[in-house]
Parts: structure tokens; C-alpha cells; sequence
């Protein structure tokens, strides 16, 4: 039983908020009483952000379309499958023919790691995200 | 217990524990308990915490705590049990409680209030088994405040700063030592068990605990008019309109409620685990909210535009009067100030009143 | 250490469906029995309880007895889709599994209706609560003075429990009318609001009860008429519908003022209703 | 937020939250923020209880209007007038701060020349407000000493957005309200880490923070850190990858996180798009509408399962701390791009997200002190925090402006994109509800809140629902030329006549299918305010 504080994954007010977890699952959500946005209080969407995280349509392991349908696949077979259309798009349209959309929802290590990746391995500075909505 | 001149005290009752051997005292609580106290983080909030190592973390007898113990004793969410269908359509269920013996330490006299109350919620219609088999393990060693923080009005409350009863044992800050009153039984055990960190309190202890107490009721800052408000709801006198101009300035965000150590509504729900199995939750649920009474075909017997604060000032300052002859309101201030739309129960009751 | 607590009372117990009776396109009912036999046998509940259902997944709901405790071995429930959990239950058959806790709720009370007229106004799926009090009045006849049923429903198809209906009009002590909103091909009863048929009975205050469910309009204006006649508030009872979570007077979703309609209700006479900010009888 | 970045030199919020409830005049333009930033909402009422005056700028009548001293019931798309109109009337009451365009700014003349030019009848006429309300918020606004003003998305997402924020800047700065504390031109931002990701340089034409791909010098500094030569010229945005179609030049994607199936206008366009592409890649926590369509997903960590920062809309940086790991298979993203990496022959060795941010911290200015062990033990920090020492900074443009001076740009009004006719008499307005978020994946699994709001509903005006014929809870069918959806009517004053309003959460009633690609030419932000549709009610 512990209580994990961490930012609201909501709005961009960005609250303070304990994260109450039993039994290896997050139970409850508390707000931070000295936290400067959160102030003891959060909003409704904040007070039960612990109920989607173990909800049971969560993906929870890679899927792959085969004949047509997402089938559940090993990381590795997801993974090397990635790579191996990235690379050969990327090089069948000299580097013009990739897309990558990062998140506003992903926290700034990944968005960097996500433009990273985007610049370095697919040489191309198509990445945006959803800024404007 | 304590008597209101301080003096003919049953001497029996009244020890003293020195600071310097509160955590020995506590290491050894938590041989035989689990341990829940005030626990102030790096961040500078204080949380109940289910303590690993009591020399690691920082104990804060004097903040009030984000939240009293209503989430140990009444979980934001926990499950109630599992159930499992078969092929053949078959539908069972297995219960699910966990409960281990645990101290709760420095819980302040306002939520303990809280506690009391929530014994006759869980008891009084009905017994609620998850709550009670929680309470039964529960062991509560308050702590009385000398020092009421600026939004404290158990006074008005009467639930604070000290109590008479409720708790096992009851600490009062002296300085360097806190004077124990000893209450339930389990109390009596713990200071026999243990009788090598009490010392049998003085007449001197007693006064000036006696003082302490009469300080700190001298130092609240804030005038709540609660007995006036209640009488005032009582008599009819508050017009209706209130409750639609501060409904209006509801935003629906449930924490009053949440915050609230007697506020015990609460939602039921099924959790998917798999195509057969699965987990029936419950979960802390608010009266401010429309779909607490919204029912099936989208009927609402409560108009919660002008309605939502309605039953929750109502509940606690008029029904559970009516009821239980007191406000289930203890007057820890959590509450007050936090609402998005400014309208919390001191707002409530300055209006009521005036 | 996890274990189980022994009289949990938000446990349902498992029950399975012996009979299910299509009563119209909206409404079930459905004949239940405990899977435990034994418990079966000391099961007992009263007019105007109810049962909270389970179906998996589909968390639970509070459900009106429709059968009478006169008839021993009989527990009815009748469904009108509303909800998850009753749209659930309307994809059910017979053999299939449910949840049963219960039973909640202050009954009618019996004894107060004795040597008296009873008159039930009833519409839609607020007859199913008055079936059982009806049946238990007919099996103890003798208890019991006049008997009369008014029942509404929207379109002659929606009449719901039809069995008993031609059971009850052919009944030589029982006065049974029917009405609909709009009328169908066929139809060739009384149109109009179940009020209407008040003009057709005659009714003596001072000696009658009046019983009343239905949808919260009907509830409204029938209270009022039944005022109008002369009827005392305390002999006008009604039972109310509410959304609950734990059937037991804790959770607090059916709150009214002061009242909590698990505990308090679902039966309720006017003159308890009186100063209470209920849905039904606000204008 | 392309117009704060030219006319301040820098996008962001000026203030904290917290400065709001100090304010004396608050202006919400284009925010129904009690719904979308409660937070802010929250402050605004303290302040309200405090004595501040607010005034509301929006076509709809939120429940902030209700409690505004002057709601400015404009017609959707006529920011920019009334701004000027405001202007005008500081100009012509003599309240302009002199001393702070003096020594603050530049370019005022250009805008004092053009605001002498309007007629502030006509611009009555085009907004629909009473020129003496205009007046009287102008005289207001300009004499209070601390007034902020909030916006949202409801001033950016217009064919003119940067014009609108243009003219906001234009406004504040005229009256001398940036600078202070309590005082400023606050944007708020919609998602937990929209701040963040711009910062991040997730955006086609810079790298992280704001150094454009195109300035050589930048670049030579990322190639330099990240030893690969890097391509000058900026990407496409995320619209021309969306909306491209067949004809396309994207033939592939990866797509982290994001639902533009559902969020973005035009959206079966988005849908055939993505159905055209020989490889998609999706990574999310739940199967989204765009999940559906991709040819490998991946099961990410949520924000409970992973450790990294989030930058809120006050550019603060805080810590998101793993609570439990992933569940199933679960990956947090970082290692999905990784693993990707490693494949394609760049290994990224992270060994964890601290040193992730030490990187940044190397790389991107603004976040030069930003460093995991600084968060841990605080609440974050706001930037610009340009090294270990550096406090953070609660509100900008202290003693000077991002970009040195503030620039006034005038602004024209400009229409927009389409307007109603004949065909398509009424005006729909987008925007959210309190109770869910973005396209609902994270909420309508949330069971209170999908109970609190689960069905999308057409606000419709009581007069024209009269003429319709609708009452509340009737279902109705909604059509622009791009498409038709069938959702719930309530009836409601919210909306003025002629207007219908509903949200964009529902994959049930996809708004987005209605809206218009039309866009911003400069920020590139979709107008998914304003465009024209018909209602016809379904009789069953």
C-alpha cells in the first residue's frame, strides 16, 4: 500500500496527485494539499483517473493485422515488422515518404526521444502532433 | 477520562510518554501492527502512511494530514469479491476482505470524530462487513492539537481539539513528553503491555495538559456559526433559492466530498476481468454528481442544476441532526476553500446565518 | 490473509430462471429459484419488497417482487427494459444463472389494509409491485373489503400481465378496468389517462386504500384526484422507484431529503411524503 | 499559438494559475474554461469572490458568462473586430500606456493608424454587440491595474487564430498588461502536455526548443550531439500527413499516442488516408478508431506505468513517477522507440528517462536546469530555467519580452472559411465537456465519468428549435457538405440563435466528419469553429 505522487494526465493545468495503489493496482487518486495547481482539490476528471489504467479493454500485448484482422504477436515479431517497413519506405522514397505523429498526451522524454528518432534513423522532419487542438 | 476542572482524575489512566522514546515505542507497535501514521513527504504534504521503517520517515503530529484515515477504513475503491461464470451459465461469487491488525497513530481529534461517525453509517440500517471488519482491527492513538491550523473549526464542531473518548490512547504534546490518556481497552492493553515507556502521570502533567487543552481552544481563528446555522435549518427559515444560487457554482468535481472524513457515498460497479470472471468494485461516489441518482431511462429525481449541493449541506447539518441529534460535520476545514465555485460548508453556513 | 466474512451482506446468492413469461415487448417476468434448496425453503419476503439482481458484468439493480408470498415457492420479478443490467436480463432464458440479494425495503403494510376497499391504480410496469399485494388480497379474501384495479398502459399491446388481468375481471368482488393512452386496431376498451377511469368507479373515502405505482407523472396526477376524492393521506399509498447501489440504506443514491427509499420505502403513504421534495409530486 | 510567438516572442502562458486570482479584470476569450481548464475556472471564481470584474468573450453563454459583468456575446469568428473595436475605444478614452509602448515595444504607430481608421458602428454591426458593452469592457479592461486575459481554443482554432492572438497581444500591450505578475495574456493550453511536446520539438519545423531546422547553426548543434547530418528542410505537418489521400507523398506512419480519426476535421478524409498507407504504426493504451486502422499496434504504459515529465500550460515541469509497472505486456514508449531504433541501426542507450531530460537539458535552453533530481524534491519548474542555479520563471517578460520588443501587428477581420447560405443555415460550433477528454479513449473507460456524460447532444437555440420543430432529447440529423452525423438535441440558451453547438469526444456522433479542413495559413490550426451545416429532425 503506498501512494505515488504524479502529474494529472488530463488537462494541461496539470495537477499534483497521489496515485494510491494496493496490490500492484491504482486505486484511488488524491490530490496534492500543497501542490501550487492542484491545491488540495482536483477536478472530477483527476479524482478518477485511476479508473481507466486497469480497465479491461487496455491493449496489453502487440497485435499485428494478418489476413486482415489485429492478431496478438511477440514484441519481437511487432517490433522487427516496424523496422523493416520503416526502413524500406524510407528508402524507397528517399526519406520523403515517413510520417510520424507524437503526442500531446506522451511525456516530454518520449516526444524528444519520438522527434529524435524522427530526424536521426528516418531523416525526415515530418512529426507534428496534435499542438493546435 | 478527562474531567472538565482538572482535578479528582482517576490517576490510573493519565502517563506520560517521553518524545525521546516515541519511535522505540513505535518500532515496537509495529512488531505486532501495521503501522499508519503521519508521514510529511519532501514535497511538505503530510499523508497517512503505512510506515516500512520508522526511522526513515518524517512523523508530523502537528499538519493536518491530506486526508483523514477514511481511505484505510473505507478505500476509494477495493472489491467486494469476485465472481466467475462457466459454460453451463453457473454464477458464483467469493468474498474478498483484507485486514490486518493496524495501529493508526497521530490521528487527530476531528477525525477520529469522523471514525465515530462512520461506525453508526456502517452499522446502524445495516453491518457493513468490509467496513467493520477493517474497524474491528483498527486501533486509534490520537493526537489532541494545541495548535488548530487556520481553516480548524472542530470547536464550532465539538469534535476537537481534544476528545474524551473514541480513541485507545490520546496524546497531548508537553513539550518534551506527551501525556496519554488511556480510553478503550485495547489502549489499556498497549500501556500494560509496554508499561516500560509509561510513566504514571503527575499532578503537575495533569494541569498543565489541562491548560494545554484550555490554550488551544483559545486559538482558533475562525467564527463558524454552526449551531445557529442547524438551528436555522431546523426552523424552516433558509429559502429554497439558496441551493440553486450555489448549485449553479458547483463544477461537479466531487471533491468536497472525497476530501470530506464523513462523507460515505458510494457507487457499485462490475470490472470486466475476462469473458467469465470478473470483480465487483466499490467505489467512493459524491451527491453532488447527476448520475448518483439519474436511474435507468435517463429519469432524475433530482434536478442537480439547482439541487446538486442540496442533500450534501443538507445531510450533514440538518438529516443526521434530526437523526443522531449532532452534524456529521467534524469541522476539519478540508473542505474549505478547495471548491472550484466557492462554495464550501463555512461559505454555507456564513450564509445561513447571516 | 484474505478470507471470507460470513453474512456479507453484499453477497447475492446464486438463483436460477425456471419460467420466463414474455408479458409485452418491454416488460418480463421472471419465476426464480435459489440454486441452494435449503435456502429456498426459509426464503420469505413481503408485498412490495424488492431484490437486488445481479448478471455478470452488468453490476446490480433493484427489482420489485411481482408474485405474492401467499403462494409459496413462487418468486417473480418483472423487468421492463431500462437499463444495462435490465436489457441484460431480457437477453436471458430460462435455465440461465442471476444474482440475488434481498429481500429490501418496508412492505405495504397488510395488516393496515385489512377490512378494508382497497383500489389499485397501477401503469405500466408500476403494476408488477400491486400484482403482489393483489394476488396476496385475493388469496386472503376474506381480510380484505372491495377490491378495485385501474390499469393504464400506452398502446393495448403494452398491457402487461395479461393472465391476471382476465383472472381479475372475471372475478365476481373485483371491479378491473383497463385503459390505454392511444388506441390500436382491435382495441375496443376504455382511451385515455388512467385518471379518466376514475369517473367509473365509485369510491366510499372514508373506508378505501388506495395503492398506486407507475411512471412519475401518472404518480402525480392520480395522488392528486385521489386527494380530490376525499381520500386521507394516510390511506394513499404509493411505492417509488429510485436508483440504488447497495439496497441497505448506506450507499445514499436513493436519498430523498431525509429518507432513504431502500430503508424508508419503497412504500411510502402521502402523509409521509408531505414536506419531502419528492420527484413524483412536484409540479 | 503562432501569434504570441511573433508579437511577444514566445508561445506560451505569461502567467501562473495561481496569479489569476490576484487579477482585477479577467478576460476569457473563447474559453468555456469551467468545462476544459477547471483549474483556471477555479481561480477565477476566487477572484470573482475576491471583487475582480470578468469578461467574457464568447458566441455561447457558458456558465462563466453567467457570472460575468459583461459577456460580449460575439458571432463565432468576429474576434478580431471587437478586439479592435476594444482598442479603438482605449485609444479614443485616452488609457493607452504610453510609457510601456514607448519603452517596451514596436510597430505601435501601424496599429494606431489602422485602429483610427474603423468605424466602431460598423464593427457593432459585424459583431452583434452593442457598441456601449464594447465601451464599457475596453474602459475596464484598460483601467485596471492587474488584468489578465485567458484564452483557449476557441480564439486559435479560426481560419484567422494567429490574427486573433495577434490582436489579443495587440490589446494587452496597448494597455501596458504584460510584464507583472497578476497581469498578462494567458493561453490555455488543452492537453496535459501540449507545452511539452512543442517544446520538445515534435513539430516539422524545429527542434527542441523552438531552433529551427532550417537555421544552420541550430542544426550543426544537433548534429553535432547527435553525430547523424540532419535535413534542412521543414516536414509536413500533421494536417498535409492526414489529409493527403491517395495522392499523398506519406506512404508510411508511426503515430504515438494520437487519435486523429477522431480529432481532426474532415475526419473520413483522415480515415481514407490512413486506409491508403502501405504501413501504419500505432501506439497507444487502448484499441483507438486509429488503432483499428493500423497494421502493427503496441501496447503502451499509461502515465501510471511510466516515469517522465509533463510541462503544463504554465510551462511548468513536472515529474510523472511510476506508481506500478506496465501491466500485461505493456511498454512505456521510450522503449518502444528504442527497440525500434536499435533495429534500424541507432541504438539509443538510455538506461533510464533522467537521462533522457539530461540530454534535453543539453540541448534546448529553455529546459537548460531541468533536471530529474531538481523535480523530485519540488513541484516542478517553470521554464525559462536556464541552468542548475536558475529558480524558474512564474511569469515572463520581465524587464523585456522573449523576442527583446513587443511587436504590434494590426489585424484585420478576416471571414471565415464558410459561412451559412441557404443550403446550410446554421453555424456549428465545436468544443468539450467536463466530464470527458480529447476523444474519450482514457475517459469512456472510466466508469463516473462515462456515467456522469456518455452521448454527444446538439445544443440548438429555443428559437430555432421552435422553427424545427425539436424538443429536448429528439434526434436530429446534422449535415455540412462534407458529411452527416445523428445526435441528441437539448435545447438550450447556451447557444445563440442560429448557432448549434455539440462536442467532439463521440465515436458515435464524429463531429469531425462535418468540419472544415480550412486552416490558419500560419499556425496551420484547423478552424473547427465555425462552419455551416443543416438540421433536420429524425421522426421514428
Amino acid at each position: 500500500m503506498k501512494d505515488v505522487l504524479t502529474t494529472c494526465a488530463y488537462c494541461g493545468c496539470g495537477c499534483g496527485l497521489y496515485l494510491h495503489v494496493e496490490n500492484g493496482k491504482v486505486t484511488g487518486s488524491m490530490a496534492s494539499r500543497n501542490h501550487p495547481v492542484s491545491h488540495h482539490n482536483l477536478c472530477v476528471k483527476g479524482w478518477h483517473i485511476h479508473e481507466f489504467i486497469h480497465n479491461s479493454s487496455r491493449l496489453t500485448q502487440p497485435l499485428m493485422r494478418k489476413n486482415g484482422k489485429l492478431v496478438p504477436v511477440s514484441w519481437d515479431e511487432a517490433l522487427d515488422f516496424t523496422a523493416e517497413n520503416l526502413r524500406r519506405i524510407r528508402d524507397n522514397t528517399n526519406c520523403q515518404g515517413l510520417g510520424v505523429l507524437a503526442s500531446a498526451k506522451c511525456t516530454n522524454e518520449e516526444n524528444y526521444l519520438l522527434q529524435k528518432f524522427t530526424r536521426t534513423v528516418l531523416k525526415t522532419n515530418n512529426i507534428d502532433h496534435c499542438a493546435r487542438l | 477520562m478527562r474531567s472538565k476542572d482538572g482535578k479528582n482524575n482517576n490517576m490510573t489512566d493519565k502517563f506520560i510518554l517521553k518524545k525521546d522514546h516515541l519511535v522505540s515505542f513505535l518500532r515496537r507497535l509495529k512488531k505486532e501492527y501495521h503501522l499508519v501514521a503521519p508521514v510529511k513527504n519532501i514535497q511538505g504534504d503530510t499523508m497517512f502512511t503505512l510506515v516500512d521503517s520508522v526511522d526513515e520517515v518524517e512523523f508530523d503530529l502537528v499538519n493536518q494530514a491530506v486526508t483523514s484515515i477514511k481511505p484505510f477504513l473505507f478505500p476509494q475503491q477495493e472489491t467486494l469479491f469476485t465472481y466467475e461464470t462457466s459454460a453451463n451459465g453457473d454464477y458464483r461469487f467469493d468474498s474478498v476482505c483484507n485486514s490486518q491488525p493496524t495501529v493508526y497513530f497521530g490521528v487527530h481529534s476531528c477525525d477520529l470524530s469522523a471514525v465515530l461517525y462512520m461506525d453508526v453509517t456502517f452499522s446502524l440500517t445495516a453491518r457493513d462487513p468490509y467496513y467493520l471488519e477493517k474497524r474491528k482491527n483498527a486501533v486509534l492513538i490520537s493526537v489532541g492539537c494545541n495548535e488548530p491550523s487556520e481553516n480548524c473549526f472542530c470547536n464550532a464542531a465539538k469534535t476537537g481539539p481534544f476528545l474524551e473518548y473514541g480513541f485507545d490512547l490520546q496524546l497531548t504534546d508537553l513539550g518534551n513528553r506527551f501525556f496519554v490518556d488511556v480510553g478503550r481497552a485495547t489502549g489499556q492493553e498497549i500501556v500494560s503491555k509496554w508499561q516500560h515507556f509509561f510513566a504514571p502521570a503527575e499532578e503537575e502533567d495533569v494541569k498543565l495538559q489541562y491548560q494545554t487543552y484550555l490554550e488551544a481552544r483559545g486559538k482558533f481563528t475562525r467564527q463558524v456559526h454552526m449551531d445557529q446555522a442547524i438551528k436555522r435549518l431546523k426552523s424552516g427559515k433558509v429559502p429554497e433559492s439558496i441551493w440553486s444560487e450555489l448549485s449553479l457554482r458547483c463544477q461537479d468535481c466531487s471533491g468536497c466530498a472525497y476530501i470530506c472524513p464523513t462523507c460515505t457515498c458510494f457507487s457499485i460497479s462490475d470490472r470486466k476481468l475476462s469473458e467469465h470472471e470478473g470483480e465487483r468494485l466499490r467505489s467512493w461516489d459524491a451527491c453532488t454528481f447527476s448520475g448518483f441518482t439519474r436511474m435507468a431511462g435517463d429519469h432524475n429525481p433530482v434536478d442537480h442544476r439547482t439541487q446538486a449541493i442540496r442533500q450534501r449541506f443538507l445531510h450533514k447539518m440538518l438529516y443526521d441532526v434530526q437523526k443522531h441529534n449532532r452534524p456529521s460535520c467534524i469541522g476539519c476545514g478540508r473542505c474549505v476553500g478547495i471548491c472550484f465555485g466557492g462554495v464550501d460548508i463555512i461559505r454555507f453556513i456564513d450564509l445561513v446565518t447571516n | 490473509m484474505i478470507h471470507t466474512i460470513n453474512q456479507n451482506i453484499y453477497l447475492p446468492r446464486p438463483a436460477i430462471i425456471k419460467e420466463l413469461i414474455v408479458e409485452n415487448s418491454q416488460i418480463k417476468t421472471f419465476d426464480l429459484s435459489f440454486v441452494d434448496e435449503e435456502y429456498n425453503k426459509t426464503f420469505t419476503y413481503a408485498p412490495g419488497q424488492f431484490m437486488m439482481v445481479s448478471i455478470p458484468h452488468c453490476g446490480e439493480a433493484p427489482i420489485s417482487f411481482s408474485s405474492t408470498p401467499s403462494r409459496p415457492g413462487t418468486l417473480s420479478l418483472s423487468v421492463r427494459k431500462a437499463g444495462t443490467l435490465t436489457n441484460a436480463m431480457h437477453e436471458l432464458t430460462e435455465g440461465a444463472f442471476i444474482g440475488l440479494r434481498g429481500p429490501y425495503g418496508t412492505p405495504f403494510s397488510m395488516d393496515a389494509l385489512k377490512g378494508k376497499n382497497l383500489l389499485f391504480v397501477a401503469g405500466g410496469i408500476g403494476l408488477a409491485p400491486l400484482r403482489s399485494v393483489i394476488n396476496y388480497c385475493m388469496d386472503n379474501e376474506k381480510d380484505f373489503r372491495e377490491i378495485t384495479i385501474l390499469y393504464g398502459s400506452r398502446l393495448p399491446s403494452d398491457l402487461a400481465f395479461t393472465a391476471d388481468l382476465d383472472l381479475w375481471q372475471k372475478r365476481p368482488d373485483t371491479t378491473c378496468l383497463l385503459t390505454v393512452d392511444q388506441a390500436e386496431p382491435g382495441w375496443n376498451g376504455h382511451t385515455g389517462v388512467v385518471t379518466t377511469l376514475f369517473d367509473k368507479i365509485t369510491v366510499d373515502p372514508s373506508s378505501t386504500v388506495a395503492l398506486v405505482c407507475g411512471p412519475p407523472l401518472m404518480i402525480r396526477f392520480v395522488l392528486a384526484e385521489l386527494s380530490r376524492m376525499g381520500i386521507q393521506d394516510e390511506d394513499i399509498i404509493t411505492t417509488l422507484e429510485r436508483h440504488m447501489k447497495c439496497g441497505v440504506g448506506i450507499c445514499r443514491h436513493c436519498h430523498m431529503d431525509n429518507k432513504l427509499v431502500c430503508v424508508d420505502g419503497p412504500v411510502f403513504n402521502r402523509a409521509e411524503l408531505r414536506n419531502l421534495e419528492v420527484a413524483e409530486l412536484l409540479t | 499559438m503562432t501569434g504570441l510567438a511573433t508579437t511577444f516572442g514566445s508561445g506560451a502562458m505569461t502567467n501562473s494559475i495561481n496569479e489569476i486570482e490576484q487579477a482585477e479584470v479577467i478576460i476569457v476569450s473563447g474559453s468555456n474554461t469551467t468545462e476544459a481548464h477547471p483549474q483556471v475556472a477555479r481561480r477565477i471564481f476566487d477572484a470573482l469572490d475576491n471583487g475582480a470584474k470578468l469578461i467574457v468573450i464568447d458566441p455561447r453563454r457558458t456558465l462563466l458568462a453567467e457570472f460575468a459583468h459583461i459577456h460580449l456575446d460575439i458571432k463565432g469568428g468576429t474576434d478580431i473586430p471587437l478586439l479592435n473595436g476594444m482598442m479603438r475605444v482605449i485609444l479614443d478614452e485616452n488609457l493607452v500606456d504610453d510609457l510601456f509602448i514607448e519603452m517596451r515595444t514596436e510597430n505601435y504607430h501601424a496599429l494606431r493608424d489602422m485602429l483610427f481608421r474603423l468605424d466602431l458602428n460598423k464593427i457593432a454591426d459585424i459583431t452583434g454587440v452593442a457598441l456601449e458593452k464594447i465601451s464599457a469592457a475596453a474602459q475596464l479592461y484598460a483601467r485596471a491595474q492587474k488584468a489578465v486575459i485567458c484564452y483557449c481554443l476557441g480564439i486559435t482554432q479560426h481560419v484567422c487564430g494567429t490574427g486573433n492572438v495577434e490582436t489579443i497581444a495587440n490589446l494587452a500591450m496597448m494597455a501596458g498588461h504584460v510584464e507583472k505578475e497578476f497581469t498578462g495574456v494567458d493561453p490555455l493550453r488543452g492537453q496535459n502536455n501540449v507545452q511539452g511536446a512543442c517544446d520538445m520539438g515534435a513539430l516539422p519545423g524545429v527542434f527542441p526548443s523552438y531552433q529551427a531546422v532550417n537555421n544552420p547553426e541550430h542544426r550543426e548543434k544537433f548534429e553535432r550531439a547527435w553525430g547523424v547530418e540532419l535535413s534542412p528542410v521543414p516536414g509536413l505537418t500533421l494536417m498535409h500527413m492526414t489529409h493527403g489521400g491517395p495522392k499523398s507523398p506519406v506512404r508510411g506512419m508511426f503515430i504515438m499516442g494520437e487519435n486523429p480519426v477522431l480529432s481532426e476535421p474532415k475526419a473520413n478524409k483522415v480515415d481514407q488516408t490512413l486506409k491508403e498507407l502501405e504501413f501504419l504504426a500505432v501506439s497507444d493504451i487502448f484499441l483507438s478508431e486509429t488503432a483499428q486502422l493500423a497494421h502493427v499496434v503496441f501496447p503502451a504504459a499509461s502515465f501510471a506505468e511510466k516515469t517522465g515529465t509533463f510541462t503544463n500550460s504554465e510551462r511548468r515541469v513536472q515529474m510523472v513517477r511510476q506508481a506500478i509497472p506496465p501491466i500485461g505486456s505493456c511498454r512505456p514508449d521510450c522503449e518502444i522507440i528504442m527497440s525500434i531504433s536499435e533495429r534500424l541501426g541507432y541504438p539509443m542507450d538510455y538506461e533510464s528517462t533522467a537521462e533522457i531530460m539530461e540530454e534535453i537539458a543539453l540541448l534546448a535552453p529553455t529546459y537548460g536546469g531541468m533536471h530529474h533530481d531538481r523535480l523530485e524534491s519540488s513541484w516542478g519548474l517553470q521554464w525559462p530555467c536556464w541552468d542548475r542555479e536558475h529558480p524558474g520563471t512564474p511569469f515572463l517578460h520581465k524587464y523585456y519580452f522573449s523576442r527583446g520588443l513587443g511587436q504590434f501587428i494590426p489585424t484585420t477581420h478576416q471571414s471565415p472559411g464558410e459561412l451559412p447560405d441557404d443550403d446550410y443555415p446554421l453555424v456549428l460550433n465545436t468544443g468539450m465537456v467536463y466530464h470527458q477528454y480529447r476523444t474519450a479513449t482514457m475517459t469512456r473507460n472510466s466508469v463516473t465519468l462515462n456515467r456522469e456524460c456518455n452521448e454527444a447532444v446538439l445544443e440548438v437555440n429555443p428559437q430555432d428549435a421552435a422553427s424545427y420543430n425539436i424538443r429536448t432529447d429528439d434526434m436530429v440529423k446534422l449535415s455540412s457538405r462534407r458529411g452527416s452525423i445523428t445526435l441528441k438535441a437539448q435545447v438550450t440558451e447556451q447557444v445563440g440563435a442560429g448557432s448549434v453547438y455539440t462536442t467532439f469526444h463521440f465515436t458515435e456522433a464524429p463531429i469531425n466528419e462535418l468540419t472544415v479542413d480550412t486552416k490558419d495559413p500560419k499556425s496551420k490550426c484547423p478552424e473547427f469553429k465555425v462552419c455551416a451545416v443543416k438540421m433536420e429532425k429524425i421522426t421514428t
